[in-house]
C-alpha cells in the first residue's frame, strides 16, 4: 500500500464532499430554496408589475445567485474544521493547492451549478425574455465559480475565528463586485440584443486568474486557521 | 542595503528612528495643514460655477488621492511580509488599515456634502464615488480580519494574505466599476471642474495633498510605535521604556 | 516506504523548545530525539502544555515558539477532536479520510473497524455511534497507517477498559515493528515496555 | 483675504454650512487618528510599568532579545 | 441562595447573548457594514439609475432586512446545540416560555433594531424621499421583531436535525411574507403620501399575535430537538 | 428548599425501563431507586447504553423508551458536551449559565473556580482553556449547586490526577451530606464510601 495519488485523492475528497452534501439535503436545498423564495419575494417587495421586473431581472437573478453563494461559503470548511478533519488535511502528504480545489469544486457543483441549471425556471417567473436564458445560465455557470473560489478565500482566512459568519461577508463581498457587474451586464445585454460573448470572456478570464491564485491564498489561510 | 533591511527588521531600531523622524514630521505637517486649510478657506477665490462649496476640495481631494494610495502601501507591506516574513512589514500593513479607512470615510463623507449644494442630492451611484464605497470596505475588511483574531501574529499574517488578494483585485475593481457605470451612463450628472482647474485653487490643493501625505506617513509611524510596543511586550527593551516612561 | 527508519536515525528531533502562552511559560529549551522504538509518553497537569507541545511536534502549529523541529518520517497526528464526520458511516470516514496517506480496499477497513470493536456498526451514520464507538472510528486508524511516527493527543479518551488494553497492545506492536509513539495521557500505560516519560514541569525525565 | 467680515466666513453664500461641516468634520476625524495611536501607547507603556511594579518582588523573567 | 427571579434570568441570558454576539467593540460594525455592502449590490445589479433606485428603495431595504434575518436565525439555537447548553436550558428551573423570549429578543436587538437604526443612512443612499424614513424606520422595527420570532420557531424545530429539515424551512418561510408586504407597503405609502399608521398598526397586530405563540412554538420545538 | 429529602424517600425512582437502540436492546426492565447517600456508577462498554440511560433519567429523552421515571428533587446533569462557551470567560460561563439554579456573586463564582483549579484563568477567554481546563469550567457547578441529584457523564474525560482526586473526594462529601450521585465512568473510583454499580449487560447489581 502507498499513499494514492493526488488526482484519486481529489476525486476522492470531491466524492466525499458531495455525499456530506446530499446527506443533508437541507444544506443543498438551501441555496434553491433560497434562491426560489427571493425571487418570490421581489415582486412582493417591489410591487408586481411584469414589464419594470423584466428589465430587472438580470440584475435580480445575479444578485440572488451572489448571495446565496455568499451564505453557503462560510460553511466550506468549517465543520472540517471543527471535527479536526482540517488538521488532518493540512498533515496529509498530498499538495494542499489541489485538494483545495475539490473542496472548491464541490462547492461550486453544490451551489452555483445547481443555481445555474434552475434558474430558467426563476428567469421566466420574472418574464426575462427567453433570448437571454442561455446567457443567464452560461454567466452563472463561469461566475458562481469565481464566486466560489474567492468565497472560500474568505471561509480560509476565518474559519478559525469563533464568530466568523458575518465577517467573511465583509471580506468577500467587496470582490464579488466585479463578478456582479459582468454577469449581470451579460445577460442585460442579451436581452437588449447585444453579444453576450465579450463579457462571458472577461468572466472567463476571471476565472482563469482566480483558479491561479484563490488556492494559493486558500492553503495559506487555512494553515494560519488551523494554527491560531 | 542588506544592513538596512537587517536594521529595519528590529524593533528597537525601528522605534528609536520612527521617534526621530516623527518628532521633526509632525510639527511640520501640522502647520503645512493649517496654513493650506487657512489659505484654501480664506485666501482663494470662489469657483465661478459651484461658489464657496469647493473649498471643500482641499479636504476632498487630498483625502481621497491618499486613502488610494495608501492601499497600495498596505498591499505592498503585506507582500514583504509574506514573501519576506519580515515582521515589521506586518506591523507597517496591519497599521495602514484604520489610517486608510479614515481617510477614506473623509473623502466620502465631504464628497457627500459636497453633492448637496452641487447635485442636490447626497447620494448618485458614480464610477468613482463607488469605487471609493467599496475601498472602504476593503480597508475595513482589514481592520476587522485583524480585530478578530486573538493571536496578532496570525492575524498580521491572514491580513497580509487578504491585502494582496485585494492588490490583484483593486483594479479589477476599478475597471469593473468604471465600465458598469459608462454602461448604464444616467446623463443627468456629470463631474464639474475636472479640468477647468485654475492656478491660484492649484498650489493650496497641492499643499494639501502634500500635506495629507505627511499626515498619513506620521500616523503610520504612531500606529505602528503603538503595535510594536503591544507585540514586544515580554521583551527587554519595551520593559525598560515602560520603566522610564510608563510612570509619567 | 523509500527510506526504511534505522535504528539509529531519529525519526523526530526537536531542539531547544520554548513555549509561553497566556503570560506563562509552559516549557523552555527542550531538546529530545524520538528513535525507531520509542514509546514516550508526554506527562503533565490540565494546562500544562502537552497538546500544544505535540502539534508543535506534528507542524500544526508554527508560531509562537521559538526552536526547531525535524520531522524525518511521515507521522499520524491524532487529536483531542476526533476528526470523524457524523454525516459519514464509519467505512466511508476511514475510505475517503482527508489524510490521504493510503489506499484501503475495503477488505482492510472492515478489518481495522473489527478490530476496534466496530463490527456491525461499518455502515451506521457515526452521530449514531456513542462517544467511546465515535472515537474509535478513528483509533481504526491505527490498524491501517504505515507511518512509522505516531503522535497521538490523549488517545484514551471515552474509550472503554477493553478497549484501553487493546490500544496498549497495539502502541507495544508498533514500537517494536520499529515505529515510535509520542502520546499524552493522564492514565499510566499498563504495557511490559519500556516507557519513557517527558514531564513538563520538570524538563525531560530519562 | 477673500472675505471681508467674519459674517462672510462663516456664511459663505449660503454654502457655510457644508463647508464648515465638511471641514469640522475632516478635523475630527484627523484628530483621532493622531490621538488614538499615542494614548494607545501610554496606556501600553504604563500598564507594562505597573505589572512590572507588581511583580517586583518576584525574580523577573526578562528573555535576551536578538 | 435560592433560584433566581424569572426576570432576573431572562435579563442574564440576553445579556449573555448579546455578549456572544458583540464579544468585541469592533463586531457591532459588523452587521452595518453588511447591509451597506448589500445595498450597494443592488445598484451595482440593477443599474445607478437614481429614479428608479428611488421607486424601489423601500422593497430593497425590506428585502435586505428580510434577508438579514432569515441567514441568522437559523445559529440563535445551534451553537448552544452544539455545545450542551441547550440542554442545560431545557433542565433549567426557569420557564422555558421567558428564557426563549431572551433568546428571540436578542436575536431582533442585533439584527432587526440595528438595521432600524441604521436604515436612514441607506435609505439616502437610495434615494428615499426623506418624508417616507421614519415610516421605514418604525415599518422595520415592528416587522423584524415578528421575523425574529417566526424565525426562532424554524430554527427551534431545524436546530437537532442532521439530514431534512427542509420542510420545515417551507412551512416558515410562508410566514414572512406578510410582513414584507406589509413593511414594504407601509414604506411605499408614506413615499405617495398614504397614511402609514393602518399598516403599522397591522405590524403591531402580527407582533402581538406572534409573541404570544411562537415562544410556545419554540418551546416545543426545542424539547423535541434535544430528544431527537 | 423547601422539602429536603429524608433518608427514606428516594430522589429518583426508575421502573421497568427499557430501550432497544439500532435493533439492539440496551437495557430492559431496569427499575431501581436512588436514595440519599447512594453513589451509583453505571457501567458497561462502550455502546452499552449509559449515556441513554442517564439522559433517559434527567428527563432528556422522553420517547423511544418505555418504564417510568420519577425525579422527587432538582437534578444537576453534566453530559458528554461540556457546555461552556468558548467566547465566554470561565466567570461568565458560569455567572450566566443558562442553567438558572441559583444566582452567583462573584465571590462564590471565583472560589468554585479556584476549587477546580482554575485561579488567575477566570477572566481568559474559554476558547484559550486546554481541553481539561475546559471540561474543569463545568466541573466548577458542582461547587455552587445545590441540587441533592446529581447525574455525571464521564465527569473525568481530560481531566488530570489530581483532578479526578478533587472531584472523588468532592462526590463522596456530596453524598455524604445527603445527596445522590449518579454517574458514568471507564475508571474505577477510588473511593472509600460504598459505590454501588449498576451494570448494563447483568442488569442491576447491587
Ligand atoms: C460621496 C461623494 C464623493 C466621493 C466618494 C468622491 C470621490 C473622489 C475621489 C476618489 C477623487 C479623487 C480621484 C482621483 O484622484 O483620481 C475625487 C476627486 C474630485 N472630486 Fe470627488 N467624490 C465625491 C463627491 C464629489 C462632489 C459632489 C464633487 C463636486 C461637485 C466632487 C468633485 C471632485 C473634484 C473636483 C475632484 C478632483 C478632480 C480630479 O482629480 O479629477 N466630488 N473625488
Ligand atoms: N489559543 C490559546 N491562546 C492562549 N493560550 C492558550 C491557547 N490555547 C491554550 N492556551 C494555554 O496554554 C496552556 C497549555 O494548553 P494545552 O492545551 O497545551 O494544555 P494540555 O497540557 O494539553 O492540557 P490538557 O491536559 O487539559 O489537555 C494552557 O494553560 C492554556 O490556557
Ligand atoms: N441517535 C441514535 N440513533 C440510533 N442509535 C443510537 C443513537 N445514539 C446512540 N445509539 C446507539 O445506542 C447505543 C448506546 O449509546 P450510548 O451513547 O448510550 O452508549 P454509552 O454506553 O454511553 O457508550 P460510551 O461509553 O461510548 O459513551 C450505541 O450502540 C449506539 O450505537
Ligand atoms: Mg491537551
Ligand atoms: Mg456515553
Amino acid at each position: 500500500m502507498s499513499a494514492p495519488g493526488t488526482l484519486p485523492f481529489c476525486l476522492r475528497l470531491l466524492r466525499r464532499q458531495l455525499v456530506l452534501a446530499f446527506r443533508r439535503p437541507i444544506e443543498i436545498g438551501n441555496p434553491l430554496l433560497f434562491f426560489a423564495m427571493v425571487v418570490a419575494l421581489f415582486p412582493l417587495g417591489l410591487g408586481p408589475a411584469p414589464e419594470q421586473l423584466s428589465g430587472f431581472a438580470p440584475g435580480i437573478l445575479w444578485i440572488i445567485a451572489l448571495l446565496s453563494n455568499l451564505l453557503t461559503s462560510d460553511a466550506v470548511f468549517r465543520s472540517d474544521f471543527e471535527d479536526g478533519s482540517l488538521e488532518q488535511l493540512l498533515l496529509s502528504p498530498q499538495p494542499l493547492f489541489l485538494s483545495v480545489l475539490a473542496y472548491i469544486a464541490a462547492h461550486w457543483l453544490v451551489t452555483g451549478v445547481l443555481l445555474a441549471l434552475v434558474s430558467p425556471v426563476f428567469a421566466l417567473m420574472l418574464n426575462l425574455p427567453v433570448q437571454a436564458v442561455g446567457v443567464l445560465v452560461a454567466s452563472l455557470l463561469l461566475g458562481s465559480a469565481v464566486l466560489s473560489l474567492v468565497g472560500c478565500i474568505g471561509a480560509a482566512l476565518t474559519v478559525g475565528l469563533k464568530r466568523g459568519g458575518m465577517l467573511i461577508s465583509l471580506l468577500i463581498l467587496p470582490f464579488y463586485m466585479p463578478v456582479l457587474i459582468f454577469g449581470s451586464a451579460a445577460v442585460q445585454g442579451a436581452v437588449t440584443g447585444v453579444p453576450a460573448g465579450p463579457y462571458l470572456a472577461i468572466l472567463g478570464a476571471m476565472l482563469c486568474l482566480a483558479i491561479a491564485l484563490a488556492p494559493l491564498a486558500i492553503a495559506a489561510g487555512l494553515r494560519i486557521s488551523v494554527d491560531a | 542595503m542588506w544592513t538596512f533591511f537587517h536594521k529595519l527588521g528590529s524593533p528597537p531600531w525601528l522605534y528609536s528612528i520612527s521617534g526621530t523622524i516623527l518628532r521633526w514630521l509632525l510639527p511640520i505637517t501640522l502647520v503645512a495643514l493649517a496654513a493650506g486649510i487657512v489659505w484654501g478657506l480664506l485666501f482663494t477665490a470662489p469657483d465661478f460655477r459651484q461658489g464657496n462649496s469647493y473649498r471643500i476640495i482641499y479636504i476632498h481631494v487630498p483625502a481621497a488621492v491618499v486613502a488610494l494610495a495608501g492601499y497600495y502601501v498596505m498591499a505592498i507591506a503585506g507582500a514583504i511580509s509574506l514573501i519576506w516574513k519580515m515582521k515589521m512589514a506586518d506591523v507597517a500593513m496591519k497599521a495602514c488599515a484604520p489610517i486608510g479607512a479614515a481617510l477614506t470615510f473623509i473623502a466620502l463623507v465631504t464628497g457627500s456634502i459636497w453633492g448637496k449644494p452641487t447635485w442636490g442630492t447626497w447620494w448618485v451611484w458614480d464610477a468613482r464615488i463607488t469605487s471609493m464605497l467599496i475601498l472602504l470596505f476593503l480597508y475595513l475588511g482589514v481592520v476587522a480580519l485583524y480585530e478578530a483574531y486573538d493571536n496578532k501574529e496570525a492575524a498580521g499574517k491572514a491580513c497580509a494574505v487578504l491585502s494582496l488578494v485585494g492588490m490583484v483585485n483593486i483594479p479589477i475593481i476599478y475597471k469593473s466599476v468604471d465600465w458598469w457605470y459608462s454602461l448604464h451612463q444616467p446623463a443627468s450628472i456629470k463631474f464639474t471642474g475636472e479640468s477647468s482647474i485654475d492656478p491660484s485653487m492649484l498650489y493650496p490643493l497641492l499643499l494639501m495633498i502634500s500635506a495629507f501625505y505627511a499626515l498619513f506617513t506620521c500616523c503610520l509611524l504612531m500606529n505602528m510605535r503603538a503595535e510594536l510596543l503591544e507585540r514586544e511586550a515580554r521583551t527587554n527593551w519595551v520593559q525598560r521604556l515602560a520603566k522610564q516612561e510608563g510612570r509619567s | 516506504m523509500p527510506d526504511t527508519p534505522t535504528a539509529h536515525r531519529p525519526l523526530l528531533s526537536a531542539s531547544g523548545l520554548s513555549l509561553e502562552r497566556g503570560g506563562r511559560e509552559l516549557f523552555s529549551a527542550l531538546s529530545f530525539e524520538v528513535l525507531p522504538g520509542h514509546l514516550l509518553q508526554i506527562e503533565g497537569a490540565n494546562g500544562a502544555g502537552k497538546t500544544s507541545l505535540i502539534r508543535i511536534l506534528a507542524g500544526l502549529s508554527r508560531y509562537g515558539f521559538t526552536g526547531s523541529v525535524t520531522r524525518h518520517a511521515p507521522l499520524l497526528y491524532l487529536g483531542h477532536q476526533a476528526g470523524v464526520k457524523a454525516l459519514l458511516t464509519p467505512r466511508e470516514n476511514l475510505a475517503w479520510h482527508v489524510g490521504g496517506e493510503g489506499d484501503y480496499d475495503d477488505e482492510r477497513i472492515r478489518d481495522a473497524l473489527a478490530r476496534v470493536g466496530l463490527y456491525g456498526y461499518e455502515n451506521v451514520p457515526s452521530h449514531a455511534l456513542s462517544a467511546g464507538q465515535h472515537r474509535r472510528v478513528n483509533l481504526a486508524r491505527l490498524y491501517l497507517s504505515e507511518s512509522p511516527l505516531w503522535l497521538l493527543d490523549e488517545p484514551f479518551t471515552a474509550i472503554d477498559r477493553s478497549g484501553v488494553l487493546d490500544l496498549e497492545n497495539l502502541l507495544v506492536e508498533h514500537v517494536e515493528r520499529g515505529g515510535a509513539v509520542v502520546m499524552t495521557s493522564h492514565q499510566a500505560l499498563q504495557v511490559t515496555y519500556e516507557v519513557r516519560f517527558l514531564s513538563l514541569l520538570e524538563g525531560l525525565r530519562l | 483675504m477673500y472675505f471681508d467680515s467674519l459674517g462672510a466666513i462663516l456664511h459663505m453664500d449660503g454654502h457655510g454650512s457644508y463647508v464648515w461641516s465638511a471641514y469640522l468634520i475632516t478635523l475630527i476625524v484627523l484628530a483621532m487618528l493622531l490621538l488614538v495611536p499615542r494614548r494607545r501607547q501610554r496606556r501600553i507603556l504604563q500598564q507594562l510599568d505597573g505589572e512590572l511594579r507588581r511583580r517586583q518582588g518576584t525574580p523577573m523573567a526578562l528573555d535576551e532579545e536578538s
